[in-house]
């Protein structure tokens, strides 16, 4: 299979991502550059983490309109898998992709400092090869990470289970503190009710090798490697055990 | 909550008119800013302070061929990009 | 204003307005054989202002070593080159922003991030981590926290925006830095060692090219105002223009220089910073032993009807001057409007020696260009002791009086800002994009990868004020080892240096002893421990209304370490270690931290050092890292030993671990535990590794000692300190925020 | 760059009144936000817009005796707090 990982201006964590899946993973990807129109048949689309156009009106805003933002849409209302990490989880709120939006941290202030997050759900491409209820040590890093959404879309959230991830500490426990940015729900990552399209704000890529202090993102990208192994690229949401 | 202050006017000719935009959080998002001002003015002693919230003030020029056009394509703008309809509340003014 | 008048010559007022004295002033009339017009003038100021010409500094710094086989390039370009083996050199190097940080702390803050960037990016290298080295006044001053929020948010704001790691720094509170707080940052990239590029004009007839933002009225003057002109208290009324960073412009335009710089396209780039266009342009025509000419119409602006010396002497940010091989200005247009900015040709090559510029069809500055640089004045200025450092040095132990409770003065010192837990600030700084952050903040120095080899680069920054003000020798001599001592303890061998020298005004023999001093101190330390300054920075000034600074001159050190998985952290790791300390204690507790925190009193000289054992004891702590002996290393600084076997228990990421420890009772007590001997290094090893470093420590004459083992969740000093780590971490780890979180009223600050 | 809407009507004995606060960079000064949203808006075909600048819109609630009070009040808040002197300008409103 074949990751596609898209370049905005501002862009930072794209060569982290491309490390990630060539070095680690040793999977094939190509940079879509975000001028480009064409996704050169990629299974997947990563947006990656950074400050796409400087996030200088809100995070994600002017990102969402870039020429190969068009055809990520498409691909998306088609079933291709979408990931958006930290920067790219505000694109895909702007975008519609994802409901609700991420706000300003609670404490206003920027914040880089592992976290824990527990896995929601394992019926999605992203998460299968979690166990449920399992917690991952993942980094985060972002000023405006706080989740939120209006009542009625929360509730809807809960009930269809596109919450995949929640704040927890490291017993699993989603106490306020440990929430690092005020997230309604603690939640730390979201799925669309295809459950193609997923968000999140923690780094996966940063915790890939034991070095940097976790690999257990290693499991998100293995999962989405042994979902489009085990479906081809046709049905994508129909791998999930438990279905 | 927008607000027109469109006159129906026709400017002379493609005349450059100032649009003012108000965006402002939702009431029922949290606004950790205002939250903020709000304690720090009370510890400055403005302790008559209520709610704050805080929001952003997007000044543009633009050119128009009347106040009418002026304020639809404000509007479209606010839709478009200046805000987020899922956070913000926007409204706008033209310049008298 | 009619610009046109601007071409008037001008008279000694004028001069003096401008900040150069009556006698620069006639040197000037007599070497142009007329007066200048205010355009000129305005040039030859910020030319000739102590922050480009280094016109009280340079017959001292040529005394720094800055030569060895790793050097690739020393002093004099946008910065220091340092051979790394196997095709690849780092590039490096620090600078303050410390007035306009005090004006506007976000924006100072964000600007000086900014600006050290583009020095590195500019020698062809990819920026691949910032330090920030931060001086702060005491959280008394109702200023203070308003600073640090400010300052924090700033260099956070720019560097995560623009995607390069803070991966370290260091921070101090002192009274001394109450209306002139200190903001010092590092940069270092890597490139291959064969691509350096340098600021060197060559070609005559190639043209000069402009890239990145647009020229606005911002910090006009601010070079030779802000940062050489002493504050008078009146700063915020002048309210200079003040520069906004824009790290998003820096983000493409470091992307779009890197990628220009695989091209052969360009044959000389520099950036504008203090000084813009000007200085940019002088120097990298000097360099080459050429003129340059600029067309100043074609300079792209941002603010309307600006007149030539407000383009000229402009510092705004994100901008970048370049010669481009002639006929490759389309190349040159075309990388950068991929990046979505423009290259505008401004100007050319010339071979007069002349700097030359025109607005309106007119010439409105024609200057020689050696005039501007190498016969830029010099002053030997006088430097004299102040009359009371013998009284400031003495120190009677015999009237200090011992405390009872050594838990308390324990957990008391690990309360004090400059010893407490500085993840209120680094967790404001993304230290992990890019992914190369082996080890980052919170150890005594970072770590990392370079992609694609088995190297890695440790990186410290260092300065004790305090040792400085009572001794500036020594103080320097310590920062350059303790600096080293850091990256050791991390297993990098130390290869280059770069230093930024926080002063007061050079105009008093007392300062000016200082610096001297200090400049002596930094070259004997380099000399001994064999490391070349590569490239530093001078910032003089630091001073409000006729109180400098206490002296700081910040190391920054770089080491090489091979293979980076044998790197070493600063915690303890394994239950059952044995803990075993290499050096020697002596006893001193002259400008220790435990005297200013639990006495109040800053009194005494600086711990002793000789070099010669420093070497050996960062030798023996290598070599033991090299075979794989330690699981722990950590250097002796402030709070001395007690304080450094507490850091050792609670700074683990995620477990803190206990330990006991036995003592002999050899001296006062308080010397014994939080005295700050030099040359000390806290080491944990299995049991099994014990004999082996015993022997390697034999062999080079280092004392080290079995000071106890890793055991336990409490911190065991026989027979004086007992506390639960819990506790101390508790303490360590709210001493910032608490002060910082104290309600807002830091906001009130801002009215100074 | 103030503007008091202060009508010195006596309020019913300390009533709520609203302010709103405008805090926009500096004329001189660089805003590359508003540099940026004027470039998105042109790739958005809103080639009609030339300057944009973005500041602060920050609403108050405050209790008050009359509008001169209240427009006072606000004042020295925006001095101490809301704006930022050395890179900043406001004005606010006292609400109808
Ligand atoms: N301003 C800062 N920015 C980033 N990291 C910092 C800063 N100040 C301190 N640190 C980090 O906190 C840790 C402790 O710093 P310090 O007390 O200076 O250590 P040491 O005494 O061992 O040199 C170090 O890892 C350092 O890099
Ligand atoms: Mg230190």
């Amino acid at each position: 299979m074949r990751w596609g990982v898209v370049v905005f201006p501002g862009s930072n964590d794209d060569q982290d991502t491309l490390w990630a899946i060539e070095q680690v993973l040793c999977e094939p990807a190509v940079r879509l550059w975000h001028k480009d129109t064409d996704l050169q048949g990629v299974d997947v689309v990563v947006l990656p983490g950074g400050f796409s156009y400087g996030d200088y009106l809100r995070c994600g805003a002017m990102a969402r309109f870039s020429p190969i933002m068009e055809k990520v849409i498409e691909f998306a209302n088609r079933g291709g898998l979408v990931w958006g990490i930290c920067n790219g989880f505000q694109v895909l709120c702007e975008a519609g992709l994802l409901p609700g939006a991420l706000v300003r941290n609670r404490d206003r202030r920027f914040v880089c400092a592992m976290s824990y997050v527990r896995v929601e759900e394992t019926d999605t491409p992203f998460t299968h090869l979690c166990r449920r209820g399992e917690v991952l040590r993942i980094p985060i890093k972002h000023g405006e990470g706080c989740y939120v959404a209006d009542a009625a879309t929360l509730e809807r959230l809960e009930r269809n289970r596109q919450v995949l991830l929640r704040y927890v500490d490291s017993n699993g426990r989603a106490t306020r503190e440990a929430n690092p940015n005020g997230s309604l729900g603690n939640i730390a990552g979201v799925v669309n009710e295809g459950r193609n399209v997923f968000g999140l704000m923690p780094h996966p890529e940063h915790a890939v090798e034991k070095w940097m202090g976790s690999d257990d993102g290693l499991k998100l990208f293995q999962s989405v490697i042994a979902a489009q192994r085990g479906a081809g690229a046709a049905d994508l949401t129909a791998v999930a055990p438990g279905h | 909550m927008r607000k027109f202050t469109a006159a129906f006017v026709r400017l002379p000719e493609e005349e450059s008119v100032r649009a003012r935009v108000f965006v402002m959080p939702k009431k029922e998002v949290l606004d950790p800013q205002g939250k903020a001002v709000a304690r720090s003015l009370h510890a400055l002693g403005f302790t008559e302070v209520g709610e704050v919230r805080v929001g952003k003030l997007i000044e543009l020029e633009l050119r128009a061929s009347d106040r009418h056009q002026a304020a639809e394509r404000t509007e479209a703008m606010c839709r478009k990009l200046l805000a987020n309809g899922v956070i913000e509340d926007f409204s706008f003014e033209i310049e008298e | 204003m009619n610009w046109e008048q601007l071409l008037r010559p001008v008279d000694e007022y004028h001069a003096i307005e401008h900040g150069l004295t009556p006698e620069e002033f006639e040197r000037l009339c007599r070497a142009l054989g007329r007066a200048p017009n205010l355009v000129e003038l305005g040039v030859v100021s910020v030319m000739w202002s102590e922050h480009c010409s280094y016109k009280s500094s340079r017959v001292h710094l040529r005394k720094l070593p800055s030569t060895g086989p790793r050097v690739l390039q020393g002093p004099g370009e946008n910065a220091g080159v340092i051979d790394i083996g196997d095709g690849l050199a780092v590039a490096f190097k620090i600078e303050s922003h410390n007035h306009p940080s005090y004006v506007e702390p976000y924006q100072g803050a964000a600007t000086g991030v900014g600006g050290i960037l583009r020095d590195v990016f500019t020698m062809g290298a990819r920026p691949i981590a910032i330090l920030d080295s931060l001086r702060f006044g005491s959280f008394d001053h109702p200023r203070t926290r308003y600073l640090v929020e400010g300052v924090v948010a700033g260099i956070g704001g720019y560097g995560n925006c623009v995607g390069v790691p803070t991966v370290g720094g260091d921070t101090y509170f002192d009274a001394g830095y109450n209306a002139n707080i200190l903001v010092n940052a590092f940069t270092i990239g890597v490139l291959p060692a064969n691509r350096i590029f340098r600021a060197r004009a060559a070609g005559v007839g190639n043209p000069v090219m402009y890239v990145g933002s647009k020229t606005g009225r911002d910090g006009i003057h601010g070079a030779s105002l802000l940062a050489s002109a002493e504050f008078r208290g009146e700063a915020e009324e002048k309210r200079p223009t003040v520069q906004v960073g824009d790290p998003f412009t820096e983000k493409l335009l470091l992307e779009a220089c890197l990628e220009l710089m695989e091209q052969d396209a360009i044959v000389a780039i520099q950036d504008m910073g203090a000084a813009g266009l000007t200085s940019s342009s002088v120097e990298m025509a000097a360099r080459g032993q050429l003129g340059i000419w600029l067309d100043l119409d074609r300079v792209p602006t941002r603010a309307q009807g600006m007149t030539p010396y407000e383009i000229l002497l402009s510092e705004s940010q994100e901008r970048m001057l370049l010669v481009a091989r002639a006929g490759c200005e389309d190349q040159v247009r075309d990388v950068f409007a991929k990046w979505d900015l423009e290259a505008v040709v401004v100007g050319r090559v010339t071979d007069d020696g002349l700097f030359r510029a025109s607005y309106g069809g007119r010439e409105v500055a024609r200057l020689p260009i050696a005039l501007l640089t190498d016969e830029a004045p010099v002053y030997d200025r006088p430097a004299r002791a102040p009359s009371d450092l013998d009284a400031r040095q003495r120190l009677r132990l015999e009237e200090i009086p011992q405390p009872h409770d050594w838990n308390a003065v324990l957990l008391q010192l690990l309360d004090s800002p400059n010893l407490a837990s500085k993840s209120w600030i680094y967790r404001q700084y993304d230290s992990l994009v890019r992914g190369n952050t082996v080890v980052g903040p919170g150890s005594d120095a970072a770590v990392l990868r370079i992609k694609g080899t088995d190297k890695g680069l440790v990186l410290s920054v260092d300065c004790n004020s305090r040792y400085c003000l009572q001794d500036p020798y020594v103080g320097a001599v310590i920062a350059v080892a303790e600096a080293a001592r850091n990256v050791v303890c991390a297993g990098g061998e130390p290869i280059g240096v770069t230093d930024c020298l926080n002063f007061g005004s050079p105009e008093k023999p007392e300062v000016m002893w200082q610096f001297v001093e200090a400049i002596h101190g930094i070259r004997d330390a380099c000399i001994a421990l064999r490391l070349p300054v590569v490239s530093g920075n001078v910032s003089f000034y630091n001073e409000t209304e006729g109180h400098s600074i206490p002296p700081t001159p910040t190391i920054a050190m770089v080491g090489l370490l091979e293979p980076v998985r044998a790197f070493t952290t600063q915690w303890f790791k394994n239950e059952g270690d044995v803990i075993a300390l290499l050096g020697q204690t002596r006893e001193e507790l002259g400008a220790s931290e435990y005297l200013a925190v639990i006495h109040g009193q800053v009194a005494g000289v600086p711990p002793w050092i000789d070099l010669a054992v420093e070497r050996k004891v960062q030798e023996v702590c290598l070599r033991a890292i090299r075979e794989g002996l330690l699981a722990s290393a950590h250097d002796v600084s402030e709070g001395g030993l007690a304080v450094a076997l507490a850091e050792c228990c609670i700074t683990h990421p995620e477990a803190a671990l206990g330990a006991v420890v036995e003592l002999p009772a050899s001296m006062r007590t308080d010397a014994l535990l939080f005295g700050e001997s030099q040359s000390r290094i806290v080491v944990s090893l299995k049991r099994r590794n014990w004999a082996r470093l015993r022997d390697l420590a034999q062999q080079l004459g280092v004392p080290c000692t079995m000071l106890g083992e890793v055991r336990g969740r409490r911190l065991v000093i026989h027979p004086w300190i007992d506390v639960e780590c819990s506790a101390l971490r508790e303490v360590w780890a709210s001493a910032l925020p608490r002060r910082m979180e104290l309600a807002a009223v830091h906001d009130e600050a801002r009215q100074g």
